[in-house]
């Protein structure tokens, strides 16, 4: 199986630095996604690997074969696009098997390919179909049959379900998800949204502005984010962040409050905590004290809005929890420290596990 | 109130109608006129309809072939319609798709559509008989594939810009060489500019004049010019049905297909004016 | 491939497509009318005459009548050989001479056809063609309208005193056949609604005015009737002449008159023929390839019946009709001169001249041709009167710009009639313009 | 770019290039030279070379500056004629046309109408004896104008090739019409503008490069008119109805002066490519 690898990769567009020296490992097997809000170039790392924009710098192999000036299509990889990219003029059929015309391979093969490929995605029945008349998820089960279809080394997937319904992405991820054990292949994914990179990766990579912000698994990202843009980007409602300010070596201040900390390498300048790691306290009890601004009840989940002074956090409890917080109510944080998340001055975290080595 | 505002409307449009179609429901009205009613009766009223006009024009073979007329009039503007296609088209996507010959190239063919084309007439002329185009319908389709030239690559461009790229995209993925790429994927996807370059082209090749009295003389003589042969003078009988007849043919088949594509028409009209 | 190569190729492409390979006598004839008819049906006579060689058969051709001799020029010009024979014109055989090659007649050419006719296909003394049609101009008109007017005493009074209001003189209502061209003037301003109400018609005539030479063609037998000429002996240009002016006011007084449409200055042979068969119009000079369509009843069922024609009025000078001929002659690039030669040959003979007229052509004949046709054809009895008696070519008219003089007159003489410069501006514009074509 | 992609790009425009040349370009070069040349039908392939004089002559010649004049008169006055009658259908008629697309079919008919077919029309409809408009006139008026005399013979052909192209007109603002979205309209009409500002004030200045357009369009179309005039009254009493291409067809076909009206054509293009230029210029400072 695949292996991809990016090594020093550079782009330049229309006079604008894109990637500077991005370097990335990819392991065969893996379903990796790129998430980052919009303009990060996450789409653009994508189309890179999938050769439909040439770096200026560095180099790109996939399984050790040195592809960087080679055609998109002898790399060998398959593309899920965001829009589909069907051919409208074909049916299902002549889609998912124009590529295996383009390698002139035998023409039992190619419909005994198809057939495979359509009875995996549950499409038979639309084979005669042209795509427009085709719903939204079926177009997408026949944008990944052609994907498939070629047998690729790896998949690219570009925001592939941004344009489906809510519930249907929801059953289309899972669709996906099982189609990567099913299949054992390489895929690359590319999102916006950190739900669906957080459910389907094996590993993320978060980008920002043409950087590489962290990598790794969901669960190292939720709990160890490397810096505070990760940390607010993974995770919903997002990460509450506070400035503080050092009293002493044990003691921080932070609005409406302060806390005791455990031993940290520097000093933090932010400190992170989740909205369900705050706790709903009296307002005599807790470390922080605030005003609750508004309460959202989500059924399984409440949030709870709390103004503290300057800033505003987001606690999240249960929603049959019994305490009460009306609008307007003077009330109580509480949290362990042990479980909030420490940055410098800029952003970067500071080392977590000195915190829980302490 | 809003019902005499809708009335007043209609009214307006039909006289809008009546009049702007005017000489063409006359003459029709005067081809189906025998010579001696016409003499007798100019009105748009017929008293005794008869196609002998038409008959008459077909009869005449040996006078005036209007097959052949109709025949080099289809010939030369199939020619002047489909070679603008093929050259424009692979052009057309390096323009859309790469920005090449924006400068030069792309400008200096669409503002052809500004050009006077008679400035091209003589040296053509001379070329042409040098070449032995003269009177030919290749010589003819040439020319008028030059005049369809700048309406048929600004509405190509167009119409691949509006293409989504992802198409092409996940053709290159598929392996599609570039020939490929671009007679099985954006040819076929053309293929709502293509009918209308197509219509569009038709209709004007079929509908030019010009050339057609300057560069033929027998053997490739389009029917626009063949009709105006019904009225030549110097000598023999001008038969004004006939003459009117002849006319009916002549302008029939552009407006039977600019009828039924009218919505082609309109949009194409749009693309070709507002972005030329 | 190179451009050069690609040239090469989409010319012997098309070459290929234009000409095939034929042992023929291609014959470019005059398209469109009685005279294609015509030569249609003698070249099948001739064509199965037994000495007639497989290879020397005739074969026609035909385009349309539009530009028909500038095209014809630069195809000689270019040296085609697409045609052996062509289509001479009186007017036009200065511009064709030096592409073509002389013709020998048959002996009988001089009897079949006369002098006068013979000529008009002439260049410098050198017969360059065959004379097939003969065209000049009749006065048509109706008979019931003038047979009305001489009969009525009040009719000619009020004929007098419009005489006597436009042209000066109170004047006396003549028959056609003695018409001069002011008694011509006089009976059509009659004959005009516009000036005499009572007129039983809209028009007294329908004058062909638009800027085009075959209309002046029609025109030129009126300054012609006054002693007009184009040039003298010495070469001098005469345009600016009492004659020409003498014509020119005519037209201009019976066009301001309302003697005739006040469109007629975008009129021409289909428009004019139109104006006279709607039984409007009184008379017109015409074509005499009109009389056909102006004499059946079938094509002009109000007015045939009544229609007559004669030759145009006269002038102080005589009675005069401008006559040009068609005729064939031998192209210089003939790839088949010999059959060419002998199918020329042949058609100056009475036998084929005489089947030409049967089969609807036009030809000027005298002497036993013409009593040979005369019962099935009698309008081309007068043809040959008329040509011999009242027939004249302009000084000049069969040079090598002869057509071009025409459109040089038919522009300044409409400009002059449709009012937008006078009469002196007129006449020194043509000469000068007539001085430089008519130069060498 | 790379080189195999400049290579793909040089063979894709290969065709319109090497076609523009053969059938332009060369024709381009021959128009230079005969200009400056001394050529006759006979002469064709032998010019001798006569400096400027073809184009002193052409410049010395009124009827070369009575067709420029002509051309451009009859230009200007379609054009807006063309696009005044235009705006008022597509704004007047666009409710009906919003019902019933399909009459739009029938009020452009006239456009699809070869305008050398539409002049020979003309001769009939006009024709005072046999054309059906004369006869109406007599029957209800009882008399009728000459079309085609010298003094009316302008404003008919004006009026022929304004009813002809006024579809044209009428289409381009029939779109432009429809496409402003109607919300505009909407939160106008909520904002309680009567119908009048809204067309002055709103749709108007929307549809402006449009109009712009279509005048501009009409314009070089009239400029260049040959075909209807043509074959309706040629050069017209006295050459009053010869516009520039008639005059140079003129001067080529009939008269023969070859080296003459080359350099009329040339000055034509000379024309046409400061206008162009000069339409560029100002299109582009419309824009910013």
């Amino acid at each position: 199986m695949t292996g991809i690898v990016l090594d020093g990769i550079g782009k330049t567009f229309d006079g604008t630095r894109i990637f500077d020296d991005l370097s990335l490992s990819i392991r065969s097997g893996e379903l990796i996604v790129f998430v980052g809000p919009s303009g990060c170039g996450k789409s653009t790392l994508l189309r890179l690997i999938a050769g439909l924009e040439t770096a200026t710098e560095g180099r790109i192999e996939i399984d050790g074969r040195d592809v960087t000036q080679s055609e998109p299509h002898d790399r060998g990889l398959s593309m899920v696009f965001q829009s589909y990219a069907l051919y409208p003029h074909m049916t299902v059929q002549q889609n998912i098997a124009f590529a295996l015309h383009t390698e002139r391979l035998p023409r039992d093969e190619i419909s005994a390919r198809v057939a495979e490929a359509a009875r995996i995605l549950k499409i038979e029945p639309y084979l005669d179909r042209k795509p427009k008349a085709l719903s939204g998820g079926q177009r997408q089960r026949v944008a990944i049959g052609r994907a498939i279809v070629r047998e690729p080394k790896a998949f690219l997937f570009d925001e592939p379900l941004s344009n489906l319904d809510a519930a249907l992405r929801a059953d289309t991820r899972v669709e996906i998800a099982e189609l990567h054990k099913r299949l054992g292949a390489t895929m690359l994914y590319v999102t916006h949204d950190q739900v669906e990179a957080m459910t389907l990766a094996d590993r993320i990579v978060v980008l920002k502005a043409g950087r590489i912000m962290q990598i790794g698994t969901p669960h190292d990202l939720y709990t160890a984010p490397a810096n505070t843009f990760v940390a607010q980007f993974i995770g919903s409602p997002r990460m509450n962040l506070l400035p503080c300010e050092q009293m002493d070596s044990t003691r921080i201040r932070l609005p409406g409050g302060s806390i005791e900390i455990p031993s940290l390498p520097c000093r933090p300048a932010q400190i992170g905590i989740r909205p369900e790691d705050l706790n709903l306290v009296a307002p005599t009890e807790g470390r922080l004290r605030g005003q609750v601004v508004l309460t959202e009840y989500l059924g399984a989940d409440r949030c709870v809005h709390i103004d503290l002074g300057e800033v505003r956090v987001t606690l999240r409890d249960a929603g049959s929890s019994p305490k009460i917080a009306r609008d307007g109510e003077e009330v109580g944080l509480a949290f362990d420290p042990r479980r909030a998340h420490y940055f410098d001055a800029a952003g970067d975290a500071i080392n977590v596990i000195s915190v829980e080595a302490a | 109130m809003k019902r005499a505002s809708d009335i007043l409307r209609i009214l307006v449009f039909l006289a809008a109608a009546l009049i702007l179609n005017f000489p063409v429901i006359a003459t029709l009205v005067t081809s189906l006129k025998s010579n001696a009613e016409i003499a007798r009766n100019p009105g748009l009223w017929v008293e005794a309809p008869t196609l002998g006009n038409y008959a008459a024009i077909f009869d005449a073979a040996g006078r005036f072939d209007v097959w052949t007329f109709l025949n080099s009039s289809l010939v030369a503007a199939a020619i002047g319609t489909i070679l603008p296609i093929i050259v424009c088209f692979p052009a057309a996507w390096v323009m859309a798709r790469r920005g090449v010959g924006a400068a030069i190239l792309f400008p200096a063919t669409v503002n052809l559509r500004t050009l006077p084309l008679i400035v091209f007439a003589i040296p053509l002329y001379i070329m042409y008989q040098s070449l032995g185009l003269l009177d030919t319908r290749l010589g003819l389709g040439l020319i008028l594939a030059v005049v369809n030239l700048p309406i048929a690559l600004l509405i190509l461009v167009n119409t691949i810009r509006d293409l989504p790229v992802d198409l092409e995209e996940a053709a290159r993925m598929d392996g599609a060489s570039l020939p490929t790429l671009l007679l099985r994927i954006v040819l076929p996807l053309c293929r709502p500019g293509l009918v209308t370059v197509f219509i569009l082209g038709f209709i004007t090749a079929w509908n030019e004049f010009l050339f057609g009295l300057m560069l033929t003389t027998r053997d490739a003589v389009p029917i626009t010019v063949g009709a105006s042969f019904f009225f030549a003078s110097g000598g023999g009988g001008v038969e004004w049905g006939v003459a009117a007849a002849i006319i009916v043919i002549a302008a029939a088949p552009p407006v039977v297909l600019g009828l039924f594509m009218y919505r082609h028409i309109g949009g194409s009209m749009t693309t070709g004016a507002v972005k030329g | 491939m190179t451009i050069r190569q690609t040239m090469i190729g989409i010319a012997g492409l098309t070459a290929l497509c234009a000409g095939s390979v034929n042992a023929e006598v291609t014959v470019l004839g005059w398209p469109g009318g009685p005279e294609e008819e015509a030569l249609r049906v003698v070249a099948e006579i001739y064509n199965a005459r037994p000495e007639v060689a497989e290879e020397d058969r005739v074969d026609l051709l035909f385009f349309g009548r539009d530009g028909f001799f500038d095209k014809l020029q630069a195809d000689l010009a270019a040296g085609s050989d697409a045609f052996d024979v062509n289509l001479l014109a009186t007017y036009s055989i200065g511009r064709y001479a030096p592409y073509m090659e002389p013709v020998e007649l048959s002996d009988q050419a001089e009897d079949v056809f006369g002098e006068t006719v013979l000529s008009t296909m002439r260049f410098e003394d050198t017969q360059y063609g065959v004379p097939t049609d003969l065209s000049m101009h009749f006065l048509f008109y109706r008979q019931d309208l003038i047979d009305a007017l001489l009969a009525d005493d009040t009719a000619r009074e009020t004929y007098a005193t419009i005489s006597e209001e436009y042209l000066g003189e109170a004047m006396e209502p003549v028959a056609p056949d003695e018409m001069t061209w002011r008694d011509f003037a006089a009976t059509a301003l009659y004959f005009t609604a516009a000036v005499n109400p009572d007129s039983p018609v809209r028009y007294g005539t329908v004058l062909q005015m638009k800027n085009l030479l075959f209309n002046i063609m029609v025109f030129q037998s009126l300054p012609r009737a006054y002693g007009g000429d184009w040039m003298d002996d010495e070469g001098n240009i005469t345009v600016d002449s009492d004659a020409y002016r003498e014509g020119l006011e005519l037209y201009k007084l019976l066009y301001d008159a309302g003697a005739t449409p006040p469109d007629s200055l975008s009129y021409e042979f289909p428009e004019a023929n139109a104006a006279f068969t709607s039984g409007q119009v009184a008379m017109m000079v015409q074509w005499s390839g009109a009389a056909g369509a102006l004499l059946d009843t079938d094509a002009a069922p109000v007015t045939a019946e009544a229609t007559r024609s004669v030759a145009p009025p006269a002038g102080p000078e005589g009675r005069f009709t401008h006559i040009h001929g068609l005729g064939l002659g031998l192209n210089a690039n003939a790839q088949n001169p010999e059959g060419a030669k002998a199918f020329l040959e042949w058609l100056s003979t009475e036998e084929a001249a005489v089947e030409y007229a049967r089969a609807g052509g036009a030809p000027g004949l005298t002497g036993t041709a013409i009593e040979a046709v005369a019962e099935e054809r009698p309008d081309l009895v007068p043809l040959g009167e008329y040509a011999s008696d009242y027939g004249y070519v302009m000084t000049g008219a069969t040079g090598a710009n002869a057509l071009s003089v025409y459109e040089l007159q038919a522009r300044e003489f409409t400009g002059y009639w449709g009012g937008s410069q006078d009469l002196d501006a007129t006449l020194s514009a043509t000469a000068d313009g007539m001085a430089d074509l008519l130069k060498d | 770019m790379t080189r195999p992609a400049r290579l793909e790009n040089a063979i894709l425009t290969a065709p319109l290039v090497v076609f523009l040349l053969l059938l332009l370009g060369f024709p381009t070069i021959l128009d230079l030279v005969y200009a400056v040349s001394e050529v006759r039908f006979e002469t064709l392939r032998s010019p001798s070379f006569a400096g400027l004089s073809n184009f002193t002559a052409v410049l010395g010649d009124p009827e070369f500056w009575r067709a420029t004049w002509f051309s451009l008169r009859f230009a200007i006055v379609t054009a807006l004629a063309e696009c005044a009658l235009g705006l008022f259908l597509a704004v007047y008629l666009a409710p009906l046309l919003r019902r019933a697309p399909w009459l739009l079919a029938i009020l452009i008919m006239p456009m699809i109408v070869a305008p050398a077919m539409m002049g020979l029309m003309y001769r009939l409809v006009l024709h005072e004896f046999i054309g059906p408009l004369p006869n109406l006139l007599y029957a209800w008026f009882g008399t009728s104008p000459g079309f085609l005399t010298a003094q009316n013979v302008f404003t008919t052909i004006v009026v022929i090739e304004t009813l002809q192209w006024t579809p044209f007109a009428l289409l381009l603002f029939h779109m432009a019409y429809q496409s402003i979205p109607e919300d505009i309209r909407e939160a106008a009409a909520v904002d309680g503008t009567r119908s009048w500002r809204l067309l002055t004030r709103i749709e108007l200045p929307l549809m402006l490069p449009t109009i712009g357009v279509a005048l501009f369009v009409r314009f070089i179309d009239g400029f260049r008119v040959f075909d209807n005039i043509w074959t309706l009254t040629g050069t017209g009493p006295g050459g009053s109805t010869t516009s520039l291409a008639i005059y140079i067809y003129v001067a080529f076909f009939r008269a023969g002066e070859i080296g003459e009206a080359v350099a009329a054509s040339i000055m034509l293009f000379g024309a046409a490519f400061v206008l162009l230029f000069a339409a560029a210029r100002w299109s582009t400072r419309g824009v910013r």
